[in-house]
């Protein structure tokens, strides 16, 4: 697993010498804790987010820290919790809610579109919602429609959200530390499978900021942007490329809105070919918005069209019985087959990767 | 009562003169908005508003004129505001569905019945914290109507909001109206109060709009919280909408409200009792003073210019 | 007004000899009373909907007619009314659920979303869901934020919705006919504007069959894809184009999931020229997805990839004011112009065209 | 009580030894779902089920392996589901977390808490309609946790039912943990039943998950539903969960809850209870019974295909 993380630490952080190797949880307890530390009024509520379990690690030890004031459960209601946050974030505080499943988002829509999103605009900057939702995308074990569901796009749509999806454990401590600190909502994604993956994270405090995209790997064949858990399908499809001979440019956009389409577009001038693969559904996706605007800058600037193709999730709820599970999600082998007739076109013969090793999809069996 | 009933009477008289000039002049489109009217009911807004402090909240729904005022929101603002102008308290983008005035207390208000109610818990939390470190226990009181209650989200930061006794005050409108539907079809009971009671929570019911019952009992309810920093505390407050949900008309015509309850509220007008407690004196300088505020926030409103293109782009992100 | 639904009438109904020339809520409403007298098993229910305004006229005298079981008003309550809706619908009756501002629906994602739409597939075809979701867009005199968004493209991105929005009286008695009729939960979307806008109307009971999009004007210059009350606004953008010889084809999807796309790309291969004008905003939007497939399909047939524009919201909450609003929408003039720099190319020289007479607009104080 | 003491310990045997069985294999991985075991609480879902005629309808929870068994969900394809195979009561599309048998009177479950509450609402409104056709009134019975009161939707489902009289049950099985969290982190105070009298709704508290007490309670409540047309009723039972959340282990070790308050319900357990009220060779017989229905059904599921790849495109809308 620590292949592309190590990637990124290695690129990104070579004047950070004061690295350790920890998970993804590891990283986002690292950013609660410093940011806890530096700001009394963040605090960090919601579901569970107190007992044992601490959110697969991820909010443990914070309570012993900073008390129960600053880090607390609440009943099972998603939707006035949202407002209760929202109240206290305009009343100064910098709280973090958390949701263990995106699903449950799907109760709080109100509040955060039609209140989160709108107050600082609707009342004209008199109030502010510094607030960070933290929310997780299930995924594999039989978790099946209700569990899996990645609804970044809902959240796109509306302006006066941001929205995060860090892929590794770099990101998510800085992107974390750069939520908190931001003055509006931001919708932080996270995907339960990177929970145990590993990556070279600085020791220190620092923000990895919302709004810039991260080249991955760089290559010059095609460009392939994945997003959240795709990043590590999109890794694998690359190795797989490599031996056939194909250089591939991994993208990971990070922050879906505001969207770097400027990181994008360059490489794709480059590449000539883009490979959008999301961890979501296609219609009306980040894929969508990906391709619309790379389409519109590439003519604003009378640029020849680039190939463009896009994955994601199948058009289906998501099945729980793991064959129909496989079939439902991009992989690195089928992401590596499409880039690939990209690259050669279509009449070029068939090709076949090996099977990958994929140990957080083939041994995850919980905890959920 | 020798200064309450002419502070209460001038804010009352306030609200009542402001929304029957906006009744007056609405068909002249100067008011770009969709106005609900809280005519007949000033009595709530201002028994709730006068025993709080400026730093105090009050939180609210898209029938905000009334508490705006009562809290002390800028009346000017508020005009031009209703006037789509850029000098209006959220510079015209908020019109009268979303009256806010932070400095004075008045949280903004939501279109979406229910929605600022566990906003208003979020803010008491903040205030529990605050005092905390202050030592000076602020409260927040969030008004809602009677379907108001009627949306989760209502039970949802009641549980919570005395399961961590925040200090705050619900106060539910009950104008037994919905738009046109009647509580009868909405509620399965009325046992409101005693439904709240089942949390733990303090209730009080006022089922006659009484201006001073409100005033005293908001003004202990206050008191209570800030000494022990622990509320919250329920009033239901019995009320009557006088004109149609939305616009400057009565709507009496439409035959789908019992006209005998409407003459008995308005009998029981509490401008018109206080009116009587007053001498004619002090009765014609408040209203000439009131007439003359509200004469002032027109001609603002009137002067001041639309927003700028620009302005259309500016705060959707804070930075 | 009538212009454009009389084209719809003439062109597509000449066999259909029984019109009558009635409103926009007049059409829904004959349909609700068509087929509540069809099928025993249709009911309408939802904030209102039973008072003596009857959403706008589009329910009144449905209860005399019906009674109090089959149509009747509710408690303010979103979520759980959803859920009866739902319910309902899987013992076999087919519910009209309806909301008067969409902004009303995120209250009732989580049985949409998580329910609604994936009941049928989850539960392996046991149950259905036919049901409908009627809902308005607002728009106009300082309706704002909260009560003017159009958020279809929110459940176009999910499995298992289907997502309407005609624009004209014909459209409007024929989709919703067809949405009852159908067993998929359906949201059918309405806007305020076009609520007193008259066409001709077959008198008897037909359907417009939801997937299929519509041809309201030929042209050959520019194709211009319009949604919802946009459609209005392409119309008279069409009349200012003709009028410095550019000829338009207004195309109106009416259904936006399914969605048409043969209909949109052969348009698009005629013209060479794609405008999408959505009624909402644009990132991750109905406006994306019409790009991303059109582009996807001309690229899967190794065509020449055609110019392609988006226009819809500004990317900010909807402002009270007039004039701020009126930078907020697309119009006729704006949508001209944009169509007029794709024909002529970005160097040809600036056009202003006249001023429209807007009457559903410009006229517009209500009733909300 | 002849008849009827076997009958309900069958019940809740089939119900404990098939979870615990697959408690057992869960480390083959040949269940490839999160299951939320009911071990200790089938005194409820029998209880309920038992008296229900095989048209009326239980709606459920994530934790819905004991009420499918008890209203006589098929148990092959129970088994099957669990293990992702075609011949699963949803095709292996459903997993442990949304069993359904809508022939046996099974609505799929949900793994959203609450969810379902409304939706079991929409059920009885539609048997309310139905009976006015048909003379016949069958009944839905809702059954959540004590965490799904704490979600808005619920309190909005009382209301309408109430209002409605809806022919339902609702039940609460409260086992005063949602998760890991104790319900007075979660409940600003424990009078559940008191707050939903307030909406005209008859309640019953049950304390000690007696089995018969459970079944004689929905009996009557049933009966009276069906001969008024008119409900709804609520009973809340009080109960214990003896294994983990999720998962097949217990996690006593894990020091969050109170091992005394276990060992009080272990000790009340209904299946040992009814065990010692009957004789040797009937409770042999049962035994043998529900054990090979259990090896049954696991031959069964293992036997069954796992779905072919097309069936992810099916049933996605329906036609
Ligand atoms: C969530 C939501 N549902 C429906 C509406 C439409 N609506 C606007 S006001 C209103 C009635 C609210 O009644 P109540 O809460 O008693 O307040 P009142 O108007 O009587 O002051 C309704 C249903 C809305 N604005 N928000
Ligand atoms: C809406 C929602 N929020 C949170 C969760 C996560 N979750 C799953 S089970 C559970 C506890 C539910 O407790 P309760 O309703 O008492 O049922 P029990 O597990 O005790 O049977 C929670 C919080 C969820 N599934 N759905
Ligand atoms: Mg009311
Ligand atoms: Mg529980």
């Amino acid at each position: 697993m620590s292949m592309h993380t190590n990637s990124v630490a290695t690129s990104l952080q070579k004047d950070q010498q004061d690295l350790h190797l920890i998970r993804y949880f590891e990283a986002l307890r690292e950013a609660f804790d410093q940011e806890m530390t530096r700001d009394p009024n963040v605090f960090l509520f919601g579901l569970d987010v107190d007992d044992h379990k601490g959110i697969q690690g991820s909010t443990l030890g914070l309570v012993e820290k900073f008390g129960r004031d600053r880090v607390f459960g609440t009943p099972l209601s998603e939707d006035a919790m949202t407002g209760v946050a929202i109240g206290a974030a305009m009343a100064g505080y910098r709280p973090i809610h958390t949701h263990i499943r995106m699903d449950f988002m799907l109760l709080c829509m109100n509040q955060l579109v039609n209140m989160a999103a709108k107050a600082h605009y609707m009342y004209n900057g008199q109030v502010q919602v510094p607030l960070v939702v933290r929310t997780m995308i299930g995924r594999s074990w039989g978790q099946g429609g209700q569990h899996s569901q990645a609804l970044h796009s809902l959240f796109m749509h509306i302006p006066g959200l941001k929205v995060v999806a860090p892929s590794n454990a770099h990101d998510a401590k800085g992107c974390m530390i750069a939520a908190i600190r931001d003055n509006n909502p931001v919708i932080f994604i996270e995907h339960r499978l990177l929970y145990s993956t590993e990556g070279f994270v600085p020791k220190n405090s620092y923000e990895v900021p919302l709004g810039k995209a991260r080249i991955l790997v760089p290559g010059s064949d095609v460009t392939i942007v994945a997003i959240s858990h795709m990043v590590m399908e999109a890794l694998r499809a690359r190795k797989h490329l490599d031996s056939i001979g194909i250089s591939a440019e991994i993208i990971d956009p990070i922050s879906l809105w505001p969207l770097d389409m400027d990181t994008i577009v360059a490489s794709v001038q480059k590449t000539k070919k883009l490979l959008i693969v999301d961890n979501a559904w296609l219609t009306c996706g980040a894929s969508s918005e990906i391709l619309s605007r790379t389409i519109e800058m590439f003519q604003e600037e009378d640029h020849v069209l680039p190939a463009i193709a896009r994955m994601g999730f199948a058009p289906t709820t998501c099945p729980t019985t793991r064959p129909l599970e496989n079939l439902f999600y991009p992989n690195g082998r089928t992401i590596a087959v499409k880039a690939y007739e990209m690259v050669k076109g279509k009449s070029a013969k068939a090709w076949e990767p090996p099977v990958d090793a994929r140990a957080e999809i083939d041994e995850f069996k919980g905890p959920f | 009562m020798d200064k309450l009933a002419p502070q209460l009477y001038k804010k009352m008289l306030l609200i009542r003169k402001l929304e029957l000039r906006l009744a007056e002049i609405y068909h002249t489109d100067a008011v770009k908005s969709p106005v609900h009217l809280s005519v007949g009911q000033e009595s709530i807004a201002v028994g709730i508003c006068d025993p709080l402090n400026k730093d105090d909240l009050v939180s609210n729904t898209y029938r905000c004129h009334a508490t705006y005022i009562a809290k002390g929101g800028d009346l000017r603002e508020m005009m031009a505001e209703l006037y789509g102008k850029s000098q209006g308290c959220a510079g015209g983008k908020a019109g009268s569905m979303h009256l806010v005035d932070m400095k004075n207390g008045v949280v903004g208000a939501s279109a979406v019945v229910g929605t600022t109610i566990p906003i208003a818990a979020g803010l008491a939390l903040a205030m529990k914290f605050d005092a905390k470190k202050t030592g000076k226990q602020r409260i927040v009181v969030s008004v809602f109507g009677d379907g108001g209650t009627e949306e989760g989200c209502f039970y949802e930061t009641i549980n919570f909001a005395a399961l961590r006794k925040l200090p705050m005050i619900f106060v539910c409108e009950n104008n037994r109206l919905a738009i046109h539907t009647p509580i009868e079809r909405r509620w399965a009971t009325e046992k409101l109060c005693e439904r709240i009671q089942t949390y733990g929570i303090e209730t009080h019911k006022i089922d006659d709009a009484d201006v001073f019952k409100i005033r005293e009992t908001i003004s202990s309810a206050a008191e209570k919280i800030r000494n022990t920093g622990e509320g919250p505390i329920f009033i239901e407050c019995a009320t009557y909408r006088w004109l149609e949900h939305v616009g400057p008309f009565d709507d009496h015509k439409d035959n789908y409200r019992d006209l005998e309850e409407y003459a008995r509220w308005k009998k029981n007008d509490q401008i018109d009792r206080l009116a009587g407690m007053l001498d004619e004196n002090t009765r014609n300088q408040i209203q000439q003073e009131v007439t003359d505020m509200i004469k002032d926030a027109e001609i603002f409103a009137e002067n001041s210019p639309y927003p700028a293109a620009e302005e259309l782009y500016t705060h959707v992100y804070a930075h």
